[in-house]
């Protein structure tokens, strides 16, 4: 196991300027730790108890009693200058940017695109173009947080935030969820695909996007002079159809309700576990019984109230209807076949 | 009580005669100011001083409170500190208030304004004579095809998809040439993508960029082994599709657009007294059921609150003063004989009838509200 | 006075009647005292228990020991717990309840029935909000933000009544420590002459009178949401989630000043008695309590700088959180102050006391962190305002109960502990502390998100850590159980003033007797007056010690 | 009343960490004060919410505060005034120690108390049969600004909040009644019954505001 990065890529140039902030608070903090904890332990030795030794007696001294006011006083006043600056160049997008609705739910992101589109779990943009995220939420608080780009906003049902960033950096970045929302909390992660400009006039025209690199791996080749098609030849590797899956599991959130039976995989136990269930039959809540194939799968993916396991009073799970492509319920039946 | 307890607190019954007592007189007339202030106030308040009413009111309260105070409660002859207390309360009310307003009042507003599309899309293609079918175009809606229509309209389009034995009337089989209720020419098929077949289970599918929805054509019309005529220029037009600006259909931004249903209804329902259906409890059923409630957020404003109907519900898109009254959800509706008939339409919506889709209910929402909604036909007669 | 005699011949408020029931009912302020010290003691011990459970969750990215349902309600228990029947009451309810009277030199707090009432009051808090967690439990962190403390199932009502109840239990010691200040105090005791512990309790006091109200109407609020649907939280039916926010943090940030003020307090007390200096700046020390306590009103929105707050507010509250740190400043720099030049003695109050320093000069600094608007952006919500806030409350708040338990264990019980089995504890806890919370900082910086079940793998190592460190912590405060309880059954008698302290708390027998004082003490000069030469010169206090 | 001073009043007993009764009917009254500052921000919590949403939806307020009949309101407005006028006379009846009168008139403001009560409680089933219910429950067909139930939800927690420490006051006042027949104030001592008319005072004052505020929005 590596030590990991004291602080994630910064993938924006906001977030470039969030870190310099950061390192000058930084600076000042461990001045002053040094300060006041190097001028007690020096206290501490110099003065500790000995027999005969005077102790000094003075009660105050005003001079320094202000200098201990005015001196963080104007620093604090300078610190908060600079961050209300990059607060708010965070906080203004521009007039061009590209605007994407979010919609959070328990327990998943769900992103809809102005040309109809709607992608789970993925949210991808185009490389070094302003885009602005207009969320809400469906149901309860989420919160919506992007580390490499040094944004987040909370996602409230009943009102609109937004947040806006312009990725620097092609490739996958971490999503998570940051306002407590209930038992899957820790599962809704989204990853945010910064697409070069080839591959976003693809996803426009309606391709499919694979998988990219993590953007921590990009970072290197931030220079986007880079030839795009080295990203994408990276892509086109054969990948089987089960591992494929596994990537829609993930994505699509899945994974948030569903156990997939693999213990270094995570997964919720709301929904029926996934493992080795395949070609079984299954107690229904009505009674009867039902063989789980590939038409059984896909139906209760698409049409998730169509058959209740005994066990379970209502399905929470919503419809992926219209929301998964069929090379994606391939892959992801073909997935569920290889849980063991 | 005894005598040696009595001892031990010589100071007992220390009198406190220098305690202002309020005199019968001070507390009369502070009662009749307050009565002449209570009357003052209520006349005030019918009287139109523009944004002056609520500070003029609050003025006549403060000085009532201070009366109050000051003369009941004593406090002009209490020690002052008393006085800072009782202030400092108020004082930090007031902090509360100040600061909570400085964020709800302040609030920028993150989404676009009413009357302004909710969502800045363009209706305009990017392609030029989108109607004149291409190879490029059959084989993007291929893939189209195969991630939206598949489910019914099987993979050859032969109208047997795993979904079709779920619709009556059945799914379009693509390779016949008869039954086409909108005319087999692109033109035409766009038209269906763009507003479904009302009373068959086609939706809309306007949600699909424009050019989506032409490659979709071109490709559904591929299939066919007999071509049907060409697009004329006026069977564009009908459509609504402005050949110099490359819009669609006029109003192509209303069209396009998609909103929050929540939006969407608050911006459609129209105040208008539901028919009084007195015998039925409102709330038996309507808040203890998950259905129920879903009912009376999303569905109630328009349908009424026992699906009774009769609610007049204002057309949204290029004809905002244009009114539809809607039905009552009798049992023997097309949409209430089968659920998937009756997800179907609340997914998609009803285009062209005001009804928006709720794509984001989840099967188990769908299906809650599909019983409720069975439950409240049935109590209608 | 009979009491003088009687005080002679081993008469103290411990033996002065006998029975649980006189310990039930009595009205005497220490012996209240230490009935909420052992129920506070009991609640640390369960909220305890829980975060060690939390720590040991989190040794591996997924499920370790529990389900994601568990565990969401350990962290919920964790919080309220820990939140509102340890921290906020710890230091006022018991050392403040002991020690307020008689460093005032008084005979007791104003309205001592008021007192046991309100301890009655509070154990009926925490009673209800520990019964709901035999029922289904309650799943909403201890900040129950809207709207999913509405929607979610459990026995979140439970929970709310618990800590509604809990709060008035601090409004009435907060009104009684009040009038007590302002009424009770002994002769020639004048404000300028006031230990500065009791000037940070009565900075407490105020707070605890001018935000709990809000916290009762808004837990109120959310109870009849969940009862009745008023909606006014709910957006659902037309509320605003964040208004809930506004008005949970305008007491629960003034809260945190609850928690810290009375531990600057004992910090205060314990420095300039162990230095054998007077303390510097006693002045600046005092109003600087005042400070935090007026500012501690008017910066609750920096814990919604993402919550969709107005970017005007956002300004607003940063800018006054800014000068939060400047009082708080003024006083570190006052107690470092203190040390130069001073006699250190090493016994465990002082050292606990550096341990207070060093954890909260910490928290303090990380702070500013949070308080610029852009950092904050990144960091709330992470890992970072974990550690920050424990470093403060933990950090701060405990080390000074500590510091304050181990200063006046001799005079609230009339025995010595171990100083060598305290000097092993104290590194223990503090060393622990360090390792579990330090790692969460870097953790919070490189994005992990807060009440996570689950974690990414690549965040494993830190955790680890940091679940190490808390078994660290553990081990050093079962430690501190053994020998302070070891010291109250076979502990040396304590003398009346083992730290040749000066104020008037240690001016009387240990354990003090029913009343106090053989004598009302007459007081002539502030209680920091260490002499260079070391003598020790009764200055407060009219009548002469035993030997 | 006895003509033996001593053996007819019940001896009131000076805590013993007090010096003397001044001292202790200063600290009990200070004492009142702070209770009450308590209350105006447990109150303020009501106002605040009802500030912001006036703020926010001003034409909801107006619309909504139709549906409350101001003529209830004044009529309350007056009963509470004048309870408070009563209190004030029991206040200096027991003060000069006119035990009869201050009896009297601490019934009186009972009266006037229960009064209050009966008038709210023909407004409030007013409001039931309207369907002009808190939040959810709202199912009134009149006022059909969405926002409305706010309106609602709100006016019932204020005037329920303000109604139960009515019927505290009740309870508190009847007390004041009895220890007064059992001799136990004197103008020596009347401290309970000087706090309990701040109380009650108080109350009025929460009324005073909530008058105006739900009544007379325009």
């Amino acid at each position: 196991m590596q030590f990991p990065n004291l602080m994630p890529i910064a993938a924006t140039d906001a977030a470039v300027r969030w870190n310099s902030l950061y390192n000058f608070l930084l600076g000042i903090s461990v001045f002053f730790f040094v300060l006041v904890i190097g001028a007690m332990i020096l206290f501490i030795i110099k003065y500790r108890a000995r027999e005969g030794a005077k102790t000094f007696y003075f009660r105050d001294h005003h001079f320094l009693e202000a200098c201990f006011i005015a001196i963080p006083t104007i620093l604090l006043l300078g610190i908060f200058g600079w961050g209300y600056s990059v607060y708010n160049s965070m906080m203004r997008p521009p007039a061009d940017a590209l605007e994407i609705h979010v919609i959070g739910k328990q327990w998943l992101w769900q992103f809809q695109y102005d040309n109809g589109r709607t992608t789970i779990g993925n949210l991808y943009v185009p490389l070094n173009k302003p885009v602005k995220l207009i969320m809400t939420s469906q149901d309860v608080i989420h919160d919506f947080f992007i580390p490499n780009f040094r944004v987040k906003s909370d996602v409230v049902p009943g009102m609109y935030t937004s947040v806006w960033f312009e990725a620097r950096v092609p490739g996958e970045h971490q999503v998570f969820c940051g306002m407590y929302c209930g038992t899957s909390h820790s599962q809704m992660l989204a990853k945010l695909v910064v697409l070069n400009d080839q591959q976003w006039a693809e996803f426009q025209r309606g391709k499919k996007i694979g998988p990219q690199p993590d953007a921590r791996l990009n970072l290197a080749a931030e220079d986007t002079t880079a030839d795009p098609s080295e990203a994408q030849a990276a892509t086109i590797e054969p990948v089987s159809l089960a591992t494929q899956g596994r990537a829609v599991f993930e994505t699509k959130g899945c994974v948030s309700c569903h156990s997939a039976g693999d213990p270094t995989h995570g997964g919720a136990n709301i929904g029926p576990s996934l493992a080795g269930i395949f070609g079984k039959n299954a107690a229904l809540q009505d009674g009867q019984t039902i063989r789980r194939d590939e038409s059984y799968l896909r139906q209760v993916i698409e049409q998730p109230q169509s058959h209740l396991l005994k066990g379970y009073q209502q399905s929470v799970m919503p419809t992926f209807k219209g929301l998964i492509s069929e090379t994606e319920m391939n892959s992801l039946i073909a997935y569920i076949k290889s849980l063991k | 009580m005894s005598n040696n307890d009595h001892s031990n607190h010589p100071h007992h019954n220390q009198d406190h005669s220098h305690h202002h007592i309020v005199s019968t007189k001070t507390a009369l007339t502070v009662a009749g100011s307050l009565f002449f202030l209570t009357v003052l106030t209520v006349v005030v308040s019918r009287v139109d001083l523009g944004v002056w009413n609520f500070p003029v009111a609050m003025l006549v309260a403060t000085v009532k409170a201070l009366l109050v105070m000051m003369f009941f409660m004593d406090l002009i002859h209490d020690a002052p500190e008393n006085s800072v207390i009782f202030g400092a309360g108020f004082l930090f009310l007031v902090i509360f208030f100040i600061l909570t307003a400085s964020d709800l009042f302040f609030r920028g507003n993150v989404y676009v304004k009413a009357g302004t599309p909710l969502v800045a899309t363009s209706g305009r293609s990017s392609l030029k004579n989108p109607w004149i079918s291409t190879p490029e175009l059959v084989s993007h809606g291929k893939e189209l095809f195969s991630q939206n229509c598949v489910t019914c309209h099987g993979p050859e389009g032969l109208g047997n998809g795993v979904a079709a034995a779920g619709y009556n009337p059945p799914p379009r089989n693509f390779h016949s040439q008869t039954g086409w209720i909108n005319g087999r020419k692109p033109s035409n098929i766009f038209k269906t993508l763009k507003e479904g077949i009302p009373g068959s289970g086609m939706a809309s599918f306007g949600t699909l960029p424009i050019d989506d929805r032409w490659a979709l054509a071109a490709y559904v019309v591929s299939l066919n082994s007999e071509r049907p005529a060409s697009d004329t220029q006026e069977d564009v037009a009908k459509i609504g599709y402005d050949l110099k600006t490359g819009l669609a259909a006029g109003g192509a931004r209303q069209e396009e657009k998609t909103i929050p249903i929540e939006f969407a209804i608050e911006r459609m329902a129209v105040a208008e007294p539901a028919p009084a259906h007195g015998a039925l409890g409102a709330n038996e059923r309507g808040f203890t059921s998950v259905g129920g409630q879903l009912y009376q957020a999303r569905c109630a404003q328009c349908h009424g609150e026992h699906g009774e109907g009769g609610v007049r519900v204002r057309s949204l898109g290029g004809m905002p003063k244009a009114y539809i009254t809607t039905a009552p959800l009798l049992a023997n509706r097309e949409s209430l004989k089968s659920a998937d008939a009756f997800n179907h339409v609340v997914e998609n919506g009803l285009t062209g009838r005001e009804m928006p889709g709720s794509a984001d209910l989840s099967g188990g929402e769908l299906s809650e509200l599909y019983t409720h909604v069975k439950w409240l036909a049935g109590q209608l007669h | 006075m009979s009491n003088a005699t009687t005080a002679a011949h081993g008469d103290n408020y411990l033996n002065h009647e006998k029975g649980l029931w006189s310990w039930l009912s009595t009205v005497d302020h220490k012996r209240i005292g230490l009935m909420y010290m052992a129920t506070v003691l009991t609640y640390f011990l369960i909220g305890g228990i829980f975060a060690l459970l939390i720590r040991l969750e989190l040794l591996h990215p997924t499920q370790t020991i529990m389900d994601a349902n568990t565990y969401n309600r350990m962290f919920t228990y964790h919080g309220a717990i820990m939140v509102f029947l340890v921290v906020v009451p710890a230091i006022p309810t018991t050392l403040g309840n002991f020690l307020l009277p008689m460093m005032l030199g008084a005979k007791d707090v104003a309205f001592p029935k008021l007192n046991l009432a309100s301890y009655y009051v509070y154990l009926a808090g925490g009673l209800f909000a520990t019964a709901s967690l035999f029922l289904r439990g309650a799943d909403t962190g201890w900040t129950f933000y809207t709207p999913y403390s509405i929607r979610t199932s459990g026995t979140v009502i439970l929970v709310l009544t618990g800590a509604f109840i809990a709060g008035f239990s601090s409004i009435l010691t907060g009104l009684n420590f009040i009038i007590t200040i302002h009424k009770l105090r002994a002769p020639g005791l004048t404000w300028s002459r006031l230990p500065l512990f009791v000037w940070a309790t009565y900075a407490t006091s105020i707070i605890q009178i001018l935000a709990t109200p809000v916290l009762a109407i808004t837990l109120a609020l959310l109870v009849m949401e969940r009862v009745l649907r008023i909606g006014i939280f709910d957006p659902a039916i037309g509320g605003d989630p964040v208004l809930f926010q506004h008005f949970f943090w305008f007491y629960s940030h003034p809260a945190v000043y609850i928690m810290i003020l009375p531990a600057f307090g004992v910090v205060s007390e314990v420095i300039p008695v162990f230095s054998r200096k007077p303390i510097f700046g006693y002045k600046a020390i005092a109003y600087s309590s005042f400070a935090i306590a007026l500012i501690a009103f008017i910066v609750w929105g920096h814990h919604m700088f993402v919550s969709g707050e107005s970017e005007f507010a956002a300004f607003l509250f940063s800018l006054i959180t800014m000068f939060v740190a400047v009082p708080t400043g003024v006083k570190v720099f006052s107690w470092v102050g203190t040390m130069y030049g001073g006699s250190i003695r090493f016994n465990a109050p002082m050292l606990y006391a550096f341990g207070f320093l060093e954890l909260f000069t910490v928290g303090g600094l990380t702070g500013v962190f949070l308080a610029t608007l852009a950092v904050n952006v990144h960091l709330t919500e992470t890992y970072f305002v974990v550690a920050h806030f424990h470093y403060v409350m933990v950090g701060g708040t405990l080390m000074a109960l500590l510091a304050g338990m181990h200063f006046w264990f001799p005079k609230m019980f009339g025995k010595m502990y171990s100083e060598s089995c305290a000097r092993v504890a104290w590194f223990l806890i503090l060393v622990g502390f360090n390792v579990t919370f330090f790692p969460q900082f870097i953790l919070g910086a490189q994005g992990m998100p807060r009440r996570y079940w689950s974690y990414l793998p690549e965040f494993t190592l830190l955790n680890q850590i940091s679940t190490v460190g808390s078994w660290l912590i553990a081990a050093g405060f079962l430690f501190t159980a053994f020998y302070l309880i070891k010291a109250l059954i076979s502990g040396e008698k304590a003398p009346s003033n083992p730290w040749n302290a000066l104020t008037l708390d240690w001016q009387t027998p240990s354990p003090p007797p029913h009343d106090n004082f053989p004598v009302t003490p007459i007081v002539t000069d502030w209680p920091y007056e260490y002499r260079p030469d070391g003598a020790i010169v009764p200055i407060q206090g009219a009548a002469p010690l035993p030997a | 009343m006895s003509s033996t001073h001593e053996s007819a009043y019940p001896v009131h007993h000076v805590g013993h960490h007090f010096n003397n009764a001044s001292d202790e009917f200063e600290a009990a009254k200070q004492g009142m004060w702070v209770f009450l500052v308590t209350e105006i921000l447990m109150f303020g919590g009501l106002f605040v919410a009802y500030g912001i949403f006036r703020g926010m939806y001003p034409e909801m307020y107006v619309e909504a505060h139709h549906a409350l009949q101001m003529k209830m309101g004044a009529l309350n407005t007056i009963v509470l005034i004048t309870s408070s006028l009563t209190m004030a006379l029991a206040v200096s009846a027991t003060q000069r120690g006119k035990k009869q009168r201050a009896i009297g008139m601490m019934a009186a403001t009972i009266f006037l108390a229960c009064c209050f009560l009966v008038v709210k409680y023909f407004e409030y089933s007013h409001k039931f049969h309207e369907g002009l219910l808190p939040g959810a429950f709202y199912s009134n067909t009149e006022i059909t600004n969405p926002k409305a139930p706010l309106f609602f939800s709100l006016y019932f927690m204020m005037t329920g909040l303000h109604g139960i420490h009515v019927l505290i006051g009740i309870g508190l006042i009847s007390w004041m009644i009895l220890r007064s027949l059992r001799n136990e104030f004197s103008e020596n001592f009347y401290t309970p019954v000087e706090l309990v008319g701040f109380y009650w005072h108080f109350v009025d004052i929460v009324w005073i505001y909530l008058f105006p505020l739900l009544y007379l929005v325009s």
